[in-house]
């Protein structure tokens, strides 16, 4: 491989990677405060894309609300994405009332809820597949304005291309990386979250109200998972109702890698996996798929709490 | 009955087959291991069967054997089963909770790629025309259904064993089992194995039940209906993980007549019996027998 | 009398604190032997090395002659050392019955299939194996309650689980880490005279671990002190009461 | 008097179900179709039940067309891997299949009760490549990039390398990828690095389209012949304007000029206002096929349908499927002994992309 | 008006009914010692007051309010602060954060930052341990944290789950100090303990429970002669 050709597949890994990383956010912080896989984010993920479609582009019969808005800038767009994203935060408030807390309040298995939310995910997936078919939709090009629709770098005989959608999906997600690392790490939410994650009894001990904050999480949690299925989606089309599960199951990979409950372990793990993919030898492409998870085998084998996981030392 | 058997024949041996697949993952689950990895074992089992079935190379074995042929693939598929199951159990078992649970799709996945792309497996495609131990889907009865009857006799002696005990230990706390002489890591390694072995002999026996076998056969939505399974029947009795199989399975099935809406009353389903089976159905049904007895024992003027 | 366990320079650290350090020590065969010390002093972390739960650092510790370091927990309680946990670990979704069942684990030896087809040492030592159960269950007082489930039992109750569950195991060493924790005056008289009276009864060595002074002086025939880490003294629980270090570090001035 | 079942067994549900959608549109305008005239006078009634995408799915959908619905014959099931799981059970009860989208080697071959009425790739690839020297006879260097975990484009790859070979062309690059993929970023870049003045892509409409997408906005300026999955309007909104230019062999256009593609089209476009895409018409074909055997049935034994034993309609049906041809939306076809279709014609054309970049429409060339 | 009241309390965990119609009463500037054999429901009461039980009969007031049916996060907001049987120290947390969640209900940045400093001299060992996860800490040590996390809320009722459970004999007689020292700044004290002597010695009444039921009450020092609490629980 060449300089050149390296620095484009990093390029690309990158911004997929950065991708990766905002969906499995979505993932880890649900899992940190329940120590439970919500199934249901992939689904969030396709919806959040229909959202914001229907916002922007707008087409089965409700949509296209701000599709025709004349302002200026495309500033149609971010306002879609963004109030794309904020229904999926109430789609993720809507999970967390039908799947999680009723569980939680009859005392269930815990793993229980793994069900409850495949549950709701199956019921989104088919429910978006009633409504508005297996097609397949995709973003005018020009969806972001008129920016010329690829930067080219010439190497002498060679060339590095960045597509400005791959530009977009970077600064986005590192804003929001931003947002929510200072949100974790430097808040006393931030610290409070941590203590519902731990035992949630003891945290309502303390005088923290647990509930509500297991609602946040959920509203950030869907937040960011459509926000994650919004920017896939103008990049590469949204491949109908089912296109979130593949996504769903890398999402998971990307924050065991990285280790439960990280955040930074997430961005890390988007990032690995980004770029492990990126790098795929064309010859191999077959394995890709592939990549991900074996990635995932030999990190787990040899650091079993992830990448940045806390290894979970118990005194005796 | 005939008319009954030709209609719902299949699907009856089908709730047996999930039913044994979901058995599959409650042993490792019964020593507190959230292994995902049974439909790996099942594809793999698949694979072998129909290998041997179809291959050119054992064209030799097949005549020799004739039908005798059937059990040799379920025993080879039950050995290279616990072959692998131990050589991906060792390490992987260091691992707890959705850790594991991950690894262990990471392996499914892995493997399912694999078979993709090898030629032995046919590709995409997958084996096909695959000879048939029976004319009728529901003569598999006869192999599914002494198989699921020896796994339950087996977990239920096994629940009663000392082997038994060991599991539930880990399950509750592995520390303090190691610390009462119980050794964690070999008793996780057999609880994997058993269920690999069940799911590589259910795969081997379901090749030519459904005529052909594919990469497809083996994939994450897989391991989470088994799961799903496992869970909502009870994952703590030994009836759970059928009784969620015979009701998780049939769902669809069942719900046929809603046409376009029957996924989302499938899931509609999902949520509502996690909900209100907060111990899966063999809890609820075990909470009715409690209760009848003691009515029972008031009634006869106990205290 | 014969030693039955030795400790040779024993040490552990975490990070920069010496929890453990270079502990020197011998348990006669039968004795009860106290182990005081104020909190944080390394008492639990030297359980937790004599039971192979938290690697050592350095030195070594033999039981009858052969050595224990190194070798995994279910080894070492294989070779007869039982223990209980200061901060409660019994397997809680477990009845009480099922909790001393399971540690009759290294004494038994039916293997998977033996238990699956039922072979007659296999039921031969199902019996025993419920039948001391409740025996032992009987001698901590809980056997009314065998088929509860041990998350329903109160603190107190949940301690005399798990010296029945650490009993059960048939131990020649048991190693008791505050047994006595949660109980009041009234119990803790009486879990002197029981655990005298279960040494007797097994042939027991016991160490004990104890804030609980009138109970460590009553109960045990030697005493050792560690504070900081180290051992301070070692000695009869006369000895050790008049010692200055340790009425300065743990006992306080009367 | 009481209308004949047919029954139709594809995808409804599941990540299949684009394709299983389009084949019951198809299959209901068939329906109407034929049943202006019906079995002399006997109107025949469409069964559906969905598949899913699994094999246990088909089977089962199989199983209750057979034994409930009392079908004579299936039009089914989506993917050729549910063909090889389901139709072996068909195949022993004597119920006639036609599959309306199973491409793979070996399913006529089932057995003697399961045809098909799409024609397996190996027939319909070569006409593109012929097109494309047609085009830019200097033609070298070719990149050929299929999706591996499709069956059917796996098959149609394996066809397209060897016209590739057989034509002295030379295959720079061979890239494989998902069909659950949506960034093809590596294999694009890969294709420009090669070099090419062709490229061959086998893969479905939404990982194909992007595939192209994402090729031409890196700028790739040589041809693109697309696969059989490319053969959907569904196509146009995922690549846009990058869609012009593709070229795609079909076994099916809506351009074909013959009376029953025209009454379909019509009505097709009349109600979704677009054009209809392979899946339809072999569906509508496959439908037809069973419309008009049933007739030939009635005409051979010179009673009603209604009057004869099921079992004897449905082997009976089964004769007369293999026995003369049909005039269907794909031109006129027959199948043969086996089972496997003979189709006439085939067509080759170009995607023209409109100026909105949303729609299109596919340009018959040769 | 008492500070805090329980009227005719009644908790059970299913089936089981651990407390029974008990009546309760802490007036402010109290400390009452709450004592009974193992099983006794001393714990059960405790955690019904925190509502981490639900109540199945009666009543509790807190300052004349009706709690019975407020949520945990509430209750601590209006005042009650607990040291929990078993410690519940948020292992993963270090020592600091463990104090600082203390006082999550708080908002006086200063004042916090204060009461840090208060507990650190009152427990030199957990300063030491500050950036330690709790999770590693000795027992003794945790029980320490597990009451300074408690007073970092300034609650005004104190409820201690046997605050002396795995302390060594000299902190024993310091946090009996500290106790006393508190209730003379104003905070009024709940306190369960095993240690009966010693907690009798050192508070104003004594409720005794047996197998759920209050059987006596009274001044301390009246109990502490009494012939039947003495021979049972006092060990005399
Ligand atoms: N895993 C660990 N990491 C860091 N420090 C630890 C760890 N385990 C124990 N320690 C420290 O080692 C010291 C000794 O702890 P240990 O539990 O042995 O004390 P102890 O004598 O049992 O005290 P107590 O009477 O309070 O139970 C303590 O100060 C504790 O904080
Ligand atoms: N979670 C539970 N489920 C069922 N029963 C319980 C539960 N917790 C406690 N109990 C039972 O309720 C009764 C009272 O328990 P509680 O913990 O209040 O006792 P306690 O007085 O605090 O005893 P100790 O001094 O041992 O801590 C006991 O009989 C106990 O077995
Ligand atoms: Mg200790
Ligand atoms: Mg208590």
């Amino acid at each position: 491989m060449d300089a050149v050709q390296f620095l484009q597949n990093l390029l690309n890994g990158i911004s997929i990677g950065s991708v990766y990383a905002i969906f499995a956010l979505g993932y880890t912080l649900v899992f940190s405060i329940l120590g439970i896989i919500n199934f249901a984010h992939g689904a969030v993920f396709t919806l959040g894309a229909y959202l914001t479609y229907s916002l922007a582009v707008g087409q089965f019969g409700i949509g296209g609300i701000l599709a025709d808005l004349q302002i200026p800038f495309q500033l149609s767009f971010p306002l879609s994405l963004l109030i794309g994203a904020i229904l999926s935060g109430v789609a993720g408030v809507v999970v967390e009332r039908c799947a999680f807390r009723p569980l939680r309040f009859r005392g269930a298995d815990p793993l229980l809820a793994l069900v409850s939310s495949l549950g709701v995910a199956l019921v989104t997936v088919n429910v978006i597949q009633y409504l508005v078919g297996s097609e397949i939709y995709s973003f005018p090009s020009d969806v972001y304005g008129d920016i010329r629709p690829a930067f080219v770098l010439h190497f002498g005989e060679k060339l590095v291309v960045i597509r400005t959608v791959q530009i977009i999906i970077f600064a986005v997600s590192i804003v929001v990386l931003a947002l929510l690392g200072y949100l974790i790490s430097w808040t006393r939410i931030g610290k409070a979250l941590r203590a519902v994650a731990e035992n949630a009894s003891t945290a309502s001990l303390l005088g923290i109200n647990v509930d509500r904050f297991i609602l946040y999480t959920f509203f950030l949690s869907g937040f960011l998972g459509g926000m994650a299925g919004s920017l896939v989606g103008t990049s590469f089309g949204i491949a109908g109702p089912y296109f979130g599960v593949a996504y769903g199951l890398k999402g998971l990979a990307v924050i065991v890698m990285g280790g439960l409950g990280s955040i930074p372990g997430a961005v890390l793990g988007g990032m690995v996996i980004g770029l492990a993919e990126a790098f795929v030898p064309a010859d191999y492409s077959a394995y890709k798929e592939a990549v991900a998870f074996a990635f995932l085998f030999v990190v787990l084998l040899v650091r079993p709490q992830g990448l940045l996981g806390r290894s979970q030392i118990q005194k005796v | 009955m005939e008319e009954f058997l030709q209609n719902y024949g299949f699907l009856l041996v089908t709730l047996v087959q999930q039913s044994l697949l979901a058995m599959s993952l409650y042993f490792p689950l019964s020593a507190g291991q959230l292994s995902l990895a049974s439909p790996g074992f099942y594809a793999l089992g698949g694979y072998v069967a129909a290998i041997m079935a179809t291959a050119d190379y054992f064209a030799p074995w097949r005549d020799a054997l004739g039908w005798a042929i059937f059990p040799l693939e379920w025993l080879i598929a039950g050995l290279v089963s616990a072959l692998l199951a131990f050589l991906v159990g060792v390490p992987a078992l260091r691992l707890r909770g959705i850790y594991l649970a991950l690894a262990t799709i990471a392996f499914v996945e892995i493997l399912r790629v694999v078979c993709l792309n090898l030629a032995i497996t046919g590709g995409a495609i997958g084996i096909f025309g695959i000879p048939q131990l029976f004319e009728s889907r529901w003569g598999y009865i006869w192999i599914f259904g002494p198989l699921l009857v020896i796994t339950l006799i087996f977990s239920y002696r096994l629940d009663r064993s000392r082997v038994g005990r060991a599991f539930k230990a880990i399950r509750e706390d592995e520390l303090a089992a190691g610390a009462m002489g119980i050794n964690p890591t070999h008793y996780k390694v057999l609880s994997f194995v058993i269920g690999a072995v069940l799911a590589g002999i259910v795969g081997a026996m379901s090749a030519p039940f459904l005529n052909t076998w594919n990469a497809r056969q083996g994939t994450f939505d897989a391991s989470i209906s088994y799961l799903a399974y496992v869970l909502i029947g009870g994952g703590r009795s030994l009836w759970g993980p059928m009784l969620g199989a015979v009701l998780l399975a049939s769902l669809p099935e069942l719900l046929r007549p809603l046409k376009d809406a029957r996924l989302i009353i499938n899931g509609m389903v999902l949520v509502i019996a996690s909900i209100y089976l907060p111990f899966g159905i063999a809890g609820a049904l075990q909470r009715l027998k409690l209760s009848t007895l003691k009515r029972y024992a008031s009634l006869r003027g106990g205290r | 009398m014969s030693v039955i366990l030795e400790a040779h320079r024993l040490s552990r650290s975490f990070g920069g604190l010496r929890a453990v350090n270079a502990v020197s020590f011998a348990v006669e065969e039968g004795e009860i032997f106290g182990l005081i010390g104020p909190n944080g002093a390394g008492k639990t972390t030297l359980f937790n090395l004599m039971t192979g739960l938290t690697p050592v650092s350095s030195g070594t510790f033999t039981f009858r002659g052969t050595q224990l370091t190194g070798l995994p927990p279910h080894r070492i309680a294989g070779l007869g050392i039982g223990r209980t946990f200061q901060n409660i670990r019994l397997f809680k979704g477990l009845s009480a019955l099922e909790n001393v069942k399971i540690s009759q684990h290294t004494r038994t030896v039916t293997g998977l299939f033996g238990g699956i087809i039922g072979s007659k040492t296999s039921r031969l030592e199902e019996i025993a194996v419920e039948e001391k159960g409740w025996e032992i269950l009987k001698l901590v007082g809980l056997a009314d309650r065998a088929t509860e489930i041990a998350a329903n039992f109160s603190y107190g109750e949940q301690r005399r689980l798990e010296i029945a569950r650490a009993l059960a195991l048939d131990p020649k060493v048991l190693l008791l880490d505050e047994p006595a924790a949660g109980m009041n005056a009234a119990e803790k008289q009486s879990l002197t005279a029981f655990i005298r009276e279960v040494r007797d009864l097994y042939n027991l060595t016991v160490v004990l671990i104890e804030h609980h002074v009138p109970l460590v002086m009553g109960l045990c025939d030697r005493i050792a002190v560690l504070n900081f880490g180290e051992l301070i003294a070692v000695g009869s629980p006369e000895e050790v009461q008049k010692n200055p270090a340790v009425i300065e570090a743990y006992l306080g001035a009367e | 008097t009481a209308p004949i079942p047919v029954g139709i067994a594809v995808a409804q549900t599941s990540n299949v179900a684009l394709f299983g959608q389009e084949q019951i549109i198809g299959a209901k305008i068939a329906e109407k179709y034929f049943n202006k005239s019906g079995v002399n006078g006997t109107p025949i009634k469409l069964v559906s039940q969905d598949t899913g995408g699994d094999e246990a799915g088909a089977i089962n959908a199989f199983q209750n067309l057979i034994n409930q619905e009392k079908v004579v014959g299936i039009v089914g099931p989506t993917l050729s891997q549910q063909a090889f799981s389901a139709d072996p059970i068909a195949n022993r009860l004597k119920v006639p299949v036609v599959g309306p989208s199973n491409t793979a080697k070996g399913i006529p071959q089932i057995g003697e009760y399961i045809g098909r009425v799409s024609a397996p790739v190996a027939k319909v690839a070569p006409f593109a490549l012929k097109q494309a020297l047609k085009q830019n006879p200097k033609i070298k260097k070719v990149a050929v990039l299929y999706a591996q975990n499709d069956a059917f484009s796996a098959s149609e790859t394996v066809t397209f390398q060897e016209t590739v070979k057989s034509m002295k062309l030379e295959i720079v690059t061979l890239q494989k990828f998902m069909t659950t993929d949506t960034d093809f970023t590596t294999q694009a870049t890969a294709v420009l690095g090669a070099n090419v003045d062709l490229a061959i892509v086998s893969g479905l409409a939404a990982d194909g389209g992007n595939l192209v997408k994402q090729l031409r906005q890196l700028g790739y300026k040589g041809i693109i012949i697309g696969g059989n999955g490319f053969n959907t309007a569904n196509l146009f909104p995922v690549c846009g304007k990058n869609c012009d230019g593709i070229l795609v062999a079909q076994a099916y256009s809506p351009e074909a000029n013959n009376p029953v593609n025209k009454a379909f089209v019509d009505e097709y476009r009349r109600t979704y206002k677009k054009d209809p895409s392979q899946f339809s018409a072999q569906a509508f074909a496959a439908v037809q096929v069973f419309g008009e055997g049933l007739r030939r049935v009635e005409a051979a034994t010179k009673k009603k349908i209604t009057q004869l034993e099921l079992s004897v309609v449905r082997t009976e049906l089964n004769k007369a499927l293999r026995s003369g041809s049909f005039v269907t939306p794909l031109g006129e076809i027959s199948l043969d002994n086996e089972g496997e279709i003979n189709q006439k014609t085939f067509y080759v054309s170009q995607i023209k992309m409109d100026a909105n970049g949303k729609s299109g429409k596919f340009v018959i060339v040769k | 008006m008492a500070l805090l009241e329980l009227e005719n309390l009644s908790v059970s965990y299913g089936a089981i009914q651990a407390v029974r119609s008990i009546n309760l009463e802490v007036e402010t500037g109290e400390i009452v010692t709450l004592i009974g054999a193992n099983g006794a429901g001393k714990s059960t009461t405790l955690r019904a007051i925190s509502r981490l039980l639900k109540v199945r009969e009666g009543r509790i007031r807190f300052d004349g309010r009706d709690i019975t049916t407020s949520s945990p996060d509430a209750v601590v907001r209006s005042g009650i602060a607990q040291s929990p049987e078993g410690r519940q120290v948020l292992a993963l947390q270090t020592v600091q954060d463990n104090l600082e969640l203390g006082a999550y209900v708080r908002h006086d940045r200063a004042a916090i930052r204060e009461d840090l400093a208060r507990m650190y001299t009152l427990f030199p060992r957990l300063e030491e341990r500050k950036h330690q996860s709790a999770g590693t800490l000795s027992g003794g040590e945790q029980q320490m944290l597990a009451i300074a996390r408690a007073l970092m809320s300034r609650p005004r009722l104190l409820l201690l789950d046997e605050p002396s459970l795995g302390l060594a004999p000299l902190i024993v007689l310091e946090i009996f100090s500290i106790i006393r020292n508190l209730n003379a700044e104003g905070t009024t004290i709940l306190l369960v303990e095993q240690n009966a002597k010693l907690a009798m010695q050192h508070s104003h009444r004594t409720y005794v429970l047996e197998a759920g039921q209050i059987t006596f009450s009274g001044p301390s020092q009246e109990l502490l002669s009494d012939e039947r609490v003495l021979h049972a629980y006092l060990g005399g």
